[in-house]
């Protein structure tokens, strides 16, 4: 199998950022994801939505194998996640991913939490590990919090931080999984408008939100789910003034009523 | 040539609290090595070693500590080196000490949120840096209190040694005892000593678990 | 030197070592009860006794906790005939075991009565029932199940204690293995049947305590 | 092993009891000392080496030299006969006369009067073994890891009578004249020096050794300042 | 002090269910009942309401002596609580409670604690208790769950048998702690039902709840409550259409406006 790894590289130089090709997963007896096939090209924006325990989670969570898939192949730029251990670590360094938790490590102040990873994965010195952090910090406009430690921070600079140390390993693609769910309504915006400059600046994302004022902004494409499926894939226009599908209908329906 | 209890009696006791404390020291810092492999492999992804672990641990957690002495004490032998008293409590307190200690600080670990883990995952921490940087310093936190717990639990183990021949604070007391035949005054100055050395890590172990249940709570 | 285990002297007296593990059973199983009633009637004073009874019991706790069980039984043996108590050294060995689990029992078993919400007892006097009613009929058995696995594992605790009871010449399973030691000199091979013993007892006896809890305590918990 | 392999090594380890007064205690200062402990040093001299003492116990003395723990038992052993199958002995260095002795209320003549009765002993003693085997159904003999021990449930009240060589006797009733009395005897007992079976190269050397100190009279003059009197006539004479 | 049972009990055939003077009331230092003056006539239905921290669960709990006052008197069909433990272990056979939290006995079945206290309080036969329980287990609508455990119930019918439980003492008073406001919305309403078919047969209920509809509906009188104090008294149309006191408009503002 991992004869294909040099073959997809070289193959196609404009590749997809990921793909994914019959991935099916099950939590022991649960079917989690039924059959997935998916392209997300570099630079893309995709918004993940759809009822709890559609597998949503699931289905990124699966992008850095935080999650292990029972069948199907998944290629992260080009390179086979599901051939190997070896692979996952190296696309591990090239997926950052922001937690719904946030997940800072408490017992760090917030620029030791940005410079370990780069320091201990990628080698890099302390001093421009430090520097790469402050730069980052600045971008999601914290930069003056470097040296508190998370508990000491509100939610949304808590996940901005967060957003920094997962850009501080310089990454291709993004992950968000309900980012703004654990915030108190007032800083949701701070977050979302740092998810937007990212955005901006052409960065790959998947980000699973129920924000659909983000959505409409910067998703290329919204993809819906239901019960470990993917139901309907659309732009967003498209996908919030004339959804195909019933139970697409039924949910925008439900979250427009909330 | 029974003697009365007196001056000599009384410190030939307090001066066995030394061999009480070097055992104890002996066994937790053996213990802490022991104890930090076990729950790590507890905790490790490859079976066979959690297994391993486990069966280590529901060895020495089911069976007498001191069935444990008597057995290292008469089969260090068998297996070659000749024994002493001294080796022979250190290498059982040892192994007794890495089960219970490695058994608590598993759970130390499992108490560290889950996501703590995904996140070093997700940012490419391997294995080494995930454990050393992340997941040990946060667990040792939570470890601090249970295990002063069981370090009181440990000195008073110690006092089994008497039982192999080990001169510790038990056996000379037994010894003092067996020469002045007052055994109110010397098992209670036994008692006392003990106590002593006791209390005080009962008292902390109780003090940082309330602050650190009020930490939590918050 | 080439050592050949034999264990064939150890199984010529297995009776002996059957009885003396009945002893183990009984000791623990009757350390079990009498330190449990002691534990209950502690936790009981220390919430809602006089001043002077909780603190005796406070001091009662903290004694047993910080002195080896090694110390205790000598002191219970040798010591108290010289007040005028006199037991034999399978009484006085249950008696230092019960001793011993009740300081134990009673920190668990109070944690236990505490984790029972007020609301429970509030709800027990709005019905009209008396303070000892609400204590038995509605604090006890759900505090029992919070704190039952502690409970169970200081027993078992208990019972690999009470190995130590050989050295005031009760006759429990140690002491049926140190005789047949100091007869037939094979002390590694008895003293591996005989660890093998306990952690057959050991694992006996958690096997029992989880049928008693699947039995017991068999209601749903809330979600 | 030899006595040249001895003294090749310059140093002996001998085992001795330290709870078993007076042949063996903790002196003063925390040392080995007593009867045993002298003779240990008389034979660690004679062979011309450094001695080193080894406190062991009565349950695990045996264990000990079997597991080459200490090469000679200078340890109070009593001869017996299971013993020897187990141990070599040396003609004996100290003998002692092992009675059933208890609280003067307690009306003991033979055997038989043991029936129902509690009787202390230290486990795997000569005072165990012969007790054991003369006690009629129904004696409750309670083992204790030492003498020692066994002493300490009389002196407490604990059990009525007690298994005890003459010089445990001497001492009781030192501490507690009048309070208790001698029932019967129960057998002559002479201690040997022990060494692993098959040595006999070392034994010899032993035997040679306590032939010439009882000559001397240096092991008499030990006894003497220990025990309290001459060494036993049948120890002298040899079995 | 005792001389005052005989006395008021023969006084007045038609005396008061409930009847407060006086009564002040501490938490150590705080004083969270000031001078109450109240009486409840036999048959009657109190609701009362205030802002958090008012003082109404204070209140109703002095009724069975949940909590002790300090000064003043209470008197409950007759007979002084205040007067000492023999009246109120008396009084709390009589008086029947239901709280926010249900306070079910979770290891015993419904029918199990339906028949726990008149079996232990009254004596009655086992036999009685439960055919007395099943009784009111079918009033309140839930016959069908008489044997499961608390555990096994949705909060609407643990409320309703916390509701049968009381009645089971056959009371001649109920009082009621916010007894719907641990509930999902839509079991509030089978629980107030089962209330109001309780006020319609007669019952004396003291209610604290937030329930305007319920209010209007089955209350005979008001009682709002701010800072320990009774501040106003009125029968529920006058009390919503025309409140006297400025706090009270305060208040019901607040209420109606969430
Ligand atoms: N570790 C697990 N073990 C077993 N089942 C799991 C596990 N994690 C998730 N599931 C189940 O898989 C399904 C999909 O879970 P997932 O977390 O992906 O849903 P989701 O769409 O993210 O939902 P939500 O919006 O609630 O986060 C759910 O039914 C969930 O119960
Ligand atoms: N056990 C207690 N100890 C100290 N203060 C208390 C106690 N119980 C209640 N209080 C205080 O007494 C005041 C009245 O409490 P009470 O519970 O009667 O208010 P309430 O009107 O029922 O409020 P809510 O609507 O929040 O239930 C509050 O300020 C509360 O903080
Ligand atoms: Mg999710
Ligand atoms: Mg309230």
């Amino acid at each position: 199998m991992s004869v294909t790894n040099a073959t997809d590289r070289a193959a196609d130089a404009g590749m997809p950022a990921v793909r994914m090709e019959g991935v099916d997963k099950w939590y022991s007896t649960f079917h989690a994801l039924k059959n997935i096939d998916l392209e997300v090209a570099r630079g893309e924006k995709i918004v993940v939505c759809g009822p709890s325990g559609s597998g949503k989670s699931t289905l990124i969570r699966c992008v850095n194998q935080l999650e292990e898939v029972q069948k199907g192949r998944i290629f992260v730029e080009g390179i086979e996640l599901t051939a190997g251990p070896k692979n996952v670590e190296q696309i591990r360094r090239d997926v950052g991913m922001v937690f719904q938790q946030f997940n800072l490590f408490p017992h760090m102040t917030v620029l030791e939490n940005c410079t370990l990873a780069p320091m201990r994965v990628r080698g890099v010195s302390k001093a421009e590990a430090e520097e790469t952090a402050r730069k980052f910090l600045t971008r999601v406009r914290i930069p003056e919090q470097a040296d508190k430690y998370p508990a000491q921070l509100s939610g949304g600079q808590q996940q901005r931080v967060a957003i920094a140390r997962a850009l501080c390993m310089n990454p291709k693609i993004m992950l968000f999984d309900e980012p703004t769910s654990a915030l108190d309504p007032e800083m949701v915006k701070e977050v979302l408008d740092t998810m937007i400059d990212l955005a901006t600046e052409g960065m790959t994302m998947m980000v699973v939100t129920h924000e659909m004022g983000f959505a409409r902004k910067v998703a290329d494409r919204v993809i819906f789910m239901d019960q470990g499926e993917i139901v309907e894939v659309a732009e967003p226009e498209e996908f919030f003034s004339n959804p195909k599908q019933e139970r697409t209908r039924t949910f925008l329906g439900q979250i427009s009523h909330a | 040539m029974i003697r009365p209890f007196g001056i000599n009696e009384f410190w030939f006791i307090v001066m066995a609290v030394q061999w009480t404390l070097a055992l104890s020291a002996v066994a937790f810092a053996g213990g802490a090595l022991g104890g930090l492999a076990v729950a790590l492999a507890r905790v490790s992804p490859i079976a066979p070693l959690r297994y391993a672990a486990l069966g280590f641990i529901r060895l020495f957690q089911g069976t007498p500590l001191l069935m444990q002495l008597f057995l290292v004490f008469f089969g260090l032998n068998i297996f070659g080196s000749g024994i002493n008293p001294w080796l022979a409590a250190a290498i059982a307190l040892t192994l007794h000490a890495s089960a219970f200690l490695g058994e608590i600080w598993r759970g130390c670990i499992e108490a560290v949120p889950r996501g703590q883990t995904e996140a070093a995952w997700a940012l490419g921490l391997r294995y080494y840096d995930r454990m050393k940087s992340i997941v040990l310093p946060q667990a040792a936190k939570i470890a601090v209190a249970p295990t002063v717990g069981f370090l009181v639990q440990l000195i008073k183990g110690t006092s089994l040694a008497s039982i192999i021949g080990f001169v510790e604070l038990t056996r000379a007391g037994q010894i003092i005892n067996n020469a002045t035949f007052d055994p109110f005054t010397v098992f209670g100055l036994v008692a006392v000593l003990y106590f002593i050395l006791c209390w005080p890590l009962s008292i902390l172990a109780r003090r940082m678990e309330t602050r650190f249940a009020v930490a939590t709570r918050r | 030197m080439g050592y050949q285990l034999n264990f064939a002297p150890v199984f010529r007296n297995f009776d002996q070592l059957l009885a003396g593990a009945l002893v183990t059973i009984q000791l623990s199983f009757g350390a079990m009860v009498l330190g449990t009633i002691v534990a209950i009637a502690c936790a009981i004073g220390k919430t809602a006794g006089p001043r002077p009874l909780r603190w005796l019991i406070d001091a009662y706790i903290e004694i047993i906790r910080n002195t080896p069980f090694l110390i205790q039984i000598f002191f219970i043996f040798f010591a108290l005939p010289a007040l005028g108590i006199r037991l034999s050294p399978n009484v006085a060995a249950l008696t230092a075991l019960t001793v011993n689990v009740g300081a134990y029992a009673t920190e668990i078993i109070r944690a236990g009565i505490e984790s029972i919400n007020r609301g429970q007892v509030e709800a027990g006097y709005a019905l009209g029932l008396k303070r000892w009613q609400i204590f038995r009929y509605i604090i006890i058995k759900p505090a029992l199940r919070t704190i039952y696995p502690a409970l169970t594992s200081q027993f078992i605790y208990l019972m690999l204690t009470s190995s130590v009871v050989s050295v005031i010449s009760a006759t429990d399973l140690a002491a049926a293995g140190n005789n047949i030691q100091s007869q037939t000199f094979a002390a590694f091979e008895v003293y591996l049947v005989i660890t093998g013993m306990y952690l057959v007892l050991a694992l006996g006896f958690s096997a029992l305590f989880s049928a008693v809890q699947r039995y017991a305590f068999n209601y749903p918990l809330a979600r | 092993q030899t006595v040249d392999e001895i003294k090749q090594r310059g140093s002996v380890n001998i085992g001795l009891l330290v709870d078993f007064p007076p042949f063996g205690i903790i002196n003063e200062q925390g040392q080995p000392d007593g009867y045993d402990a002298d003779v240990a040093k008389l034979l660690a001299e004679d062979f011309g080496v450094t001695l080193n003492l080894v406190p062991v116990t009565g349950p695990n003395r045996i264990p000990y030299l079997l597991s080459n723990q200490v090469d000679i038992l200078v340890a109070s052993l009593g001869v017996t006969p299971e013993r020897a199958e187990q141990v070599d002995f040396s003609e004996p260095y100290a003998g002692i006369e092992i009675f059933v002795f208890g609280d003067t209320g307690t009306e003991v003549a033979e055997a038989a009067d043991l029936a129902g009765k509690n009787v202390g002993v230290a486990r795997a003693s000569t005072q165990d073994t012969s007790i054991t085997e003369i006690a009629p159904e129904g004696t409750n003999i309670q083992r204790f890891d030492d003498d020692a021990s066994a002493v300490q449930a009389l002196l407490s009240g604990q059990v009525p009578l007690m298994g005890a060589s003459n010089v445990v006797i001497s001492q009781i009733e030192a501490a507690a004249p009048g309070r208790f009395d001698t029932k019967f005897s129960l057998r002559r007992q002479s201690q040997g020096i022990a060494t692993r079976p098959g040595q006999t190269e070392l034994m010899e050397a032993i035997n040679d050794f306590l032939a010439r100190k009882k000559e001397s009279g240096e092991l008499n003059a030990l006894h003497e300042q220990w025990v309290g009197g001459p060494l036993p006539e049948f120890v002298v004479e040899g079995e």
